[in-house]
């Protein structure tokens, strides 16, 4: 019987090496595998290179492993959240590395790596300073630049249900940058709210079929949030 | 007289037509769905995975899996849906929206946009403003006409990095509601006791004034706030 | 109030033109629009260019429009199929166009289309026949085909339930081409089994949402099975 | 003796590892199923879009909405999921089947595979031939050892148009299981009563004998069908 569950998040995150590549799905809160990521701080690799939307929030999860010196680059969409204060401290002291990427372009570079895909040409960034460098290709009148697909060692993602055999379901806006991710990471681990049994999540509702999921620990959701923005 | 930032959120929201698909980027966008009418239907877009989303939720509401792209905590509207990044960008690249409304830093004449860098930002950042500014049909922006000091956004030629290069097709301002057309930009509104002579002495590009230029009307504060100071 | 239904698949399809590229979604009978394609064959127009995964069976629905000689062009990947017999008479005797295409690579080229990218790398046909002719790329040491995408002027997709904003849910083996076509059709238009009101499709369970929608029709669905594969 | 096509579908299933993710070609990759021991929980992809499929429908139960890639009505085992075609090939080209069981019209030491173009076929068809060969890790072939003719089909290069280059790893065939390895076909087991020289006798390409090379072990009729005559 294939049995992906494990008990506890620290087995999960043991085999995470020093220079890993590690995916962090998430959107603010929603779908932040945030007790995956405590259990690597407390697992102790460094020179890790980070893909996530933002660079962090307080010192807590990314932002606290980010403040332990332990990240040297990161991959991100909007690393200036005023959340990210590790992140931009080391950023301006000249400590951490930063590859800017537009949040869709960001979104499908990860879903191309796991579709197989070598790369694709996106009009988004064509002509500014993101392009900057970048093959372009002119297509049926309009400029394109080409981007690359983005692996990765590890893909930590975030899920409200999953079974014994990785099938994963999510809620509201958990899905985000967790469905790509969890289909590009060599290894990808989940964290769910609740195991349930096989056949628990109707086939209709599965957002990340098993294939894609190597492990999971059920865990009750962290209390704490940590990038719950102010009114605006 | 001016608009105020509700001001210029109400004169966005009069021009959104029925059944429009469309992104609020933060600030002033934010502000437009308060001030759309009852009828008309008209869908908003999350960059994290949601269309069809409804007002911030109210205190004690909220629910922890439900925020937009700016980290509130919001609601759903009947008929909307939830969906991953791959897809919600696609919904951005792939032309679906008919609408962004975002704010800017710049814009100039040719409808070049630059809102994602300013100037003394030692850390950059651009979110999903690209996509937003290159895939959607209808770029609006919302911004003041000048910045504190008095210099003008509206120029002949864009300083700062760029995050379109021809993209917005309307400037929505606190004096003036200006379109970019192929032949240049176009003054259709101004606000209430300006005039067009008064708008150009502010906009550094050279205006066109479109035949039926004409001032705003603009309600006092239908929703207590005033929209014209 | 925003209502996209139609009450017939005739008001459905009036608009289509002569030399109008249509995608057609289904994967054997599982979501495929036959009272649409039934509605097309009846309005007319000619030199109709098809995308759909095969090139139609018997004489109904795409089989039917292609026997009556309005089909100039089939982009498909698997038009030998056994009940395909219009098709094939009207290709061996040169009279119809095939734009043969990998399944996989149909399936991107759609998705590509209505994610607004110019073009992707895909590993899928390099040294191979149906690579002849086309730009490859070596991209971190394999070989990859360029391909473009296919847009389509309408996409005729079949789900199982919608409502008057578009939304629509499949059931089980229906998605297939469908959910990449309602993306890439400048119009698209929805046969579906039954109009539920708004809120009547959970919104973890929209597989197209309302945005891709043109317009609907909800008709009981077509008793005729065109595909049902002999047991093997 | 000769492995019948239950028999080569036997020999395959005894090889499927426990967890293993794997597409069935139509012929004789469809029959792999049925010899599965219940002790391994094999999970099955149809390139329409379905993970965790069961056997065919029986009579009477069939789901209009529900049929595999060969159009066959179908059924589902719990856990299982539903998704499109774009997803439905992401996993396989995205390298995440562990097993593409497929038929071949001929077979090269290196690797390559022609099944895609038969001799005299007038009407050409691809479906997700091609993209199961180029993207699943480990691509297994069935296929009778030889023609209806006498001729091999295990080439020292393939003269058929070809679905992939370098893809097989595995050849299962009615005399023979043979792996291709960067050194060349590496034969490792022979049908029962028959001899490394008899299959090289069958083969246009060399094979090199595994130090542990020897006879399969068959069953006789374990679903009432012989597996070898």
């Amino acid at each position: 019987m294939i049995d992906k569950t494990l008990k506890t998040c620290e087995e999960a995150v043991a085999k995470v090496f020093d220079g890993a590549t590690i995916m962090l799905g998430g959107f603010g809160d929603p779908g932040l595998p945030g007790r995956l990521l405590e259990a690597l701080r407390k697992q102790g690799t460094k020179n890790l290179s980070v893909i996530h939307n933002g660079a962090g929030s307080g010192d807590w999860a990314l932002g606290g492993l980010i403040k332990d010196g332990r990240v040297r680059k990161v991959t991100a969409s909007f690393p200036n959240n005023p959340g990210a204060i590790a992140f931009q401290d080391l950023y301006l002291k000249g400590q951490i590395e930063l590859e800017l990427v537009p949040q869709g372009t960001l979104a499908e570079r990860i879903r191309a790596a796991g579709a197989g895909l070598g790369g694709f040409f996106t009009p988004t960034g064509a002509g500014t300073e993101l392009g900057k460098g970048k093959e372009t290709r002119v297509i049926d009148g309009r400029e394109y630049v080409f981007e690359k697909p983005l692996h990765a060692d590890f893909a930590f993602v975030r899920a409200h249900r999953g079974d014994r055999l990785g099938n994963l379901s999510y809620r509201k806006a958990m899905r985000n940058f967790n469905v790509p991710m969890a289909t590009a990471g060599n290894v990808t681990i989940a964290e769910v709210d609740e195991l349930v049994p096989v056949g628990g999540i109707d086939p209709e509702n599965v957002h990340t079929p098993g294939i894609f999921v190597d492990h999971l620990v059920a865990l009750p959701r962290h209390p704490k949030l940590v990038e719950i923005g102010p009114p605006r | 007289m001016k608009l105020t930032r509700d001001g210029i959120a109400y004169r966005v929201a009069c021009d959104l037509p029925d059944g429009a698909y469309v992104n609020l980027g933060i600030g002033i966008p934010t502000i437009v769905s308060a001030y759309l009418t009852p009828d008309k239907e008209i869908f908003f877009h999350s960059e994290n995975g949601i269309l069809g989303m409804g007002p911030v939720a109210k205190p004690g509401t909220e629910d922890v899996d439900l925020v937009n792209a700016g980290k509130e905590f919001v609601t759903m509207l009947p008929g909307g849906a939830f969906f991953d990044h791959p897809l919600s960008f696609s919904i951005i690249r792939g032309g679906h929206l008919t609408h962004s409304v975002l704010g800017a830093l710049e814009v100039a004449a040719n409808g070049d946009l630059a809102n994602w860098r300013t100037p003394g930002e030692k850390v950059p950042g651009v979110g999903g403003a690209m996509d937003l500014a290159f895939g959607v049909k209808n770029v609006w922006v919302t911004t003041t006409h000048v910045t504190s000091k008095g210099k003008p956004k509206i120029l002949k030629a864009c300083t700062l990095p760029l995050t379109a290069p021809h993209c917005v097709k309307r400037i929505y301002t606190d004096i003036a509601v200006i379109d970019v057309t192929p032949q240049g930009l176009v003054l259709r509104e101004f606000a209430p006791g300006l005039d067009p002579a008064t708008v150009q002495s502010q906009t550094d590009a050279p205006l066109q004034i479109a035949p039926d230029c004409h001032a705003m009307n603009i309600p006092e504060a239908p929703k207590g706030v005033p929209l014209a100071a």
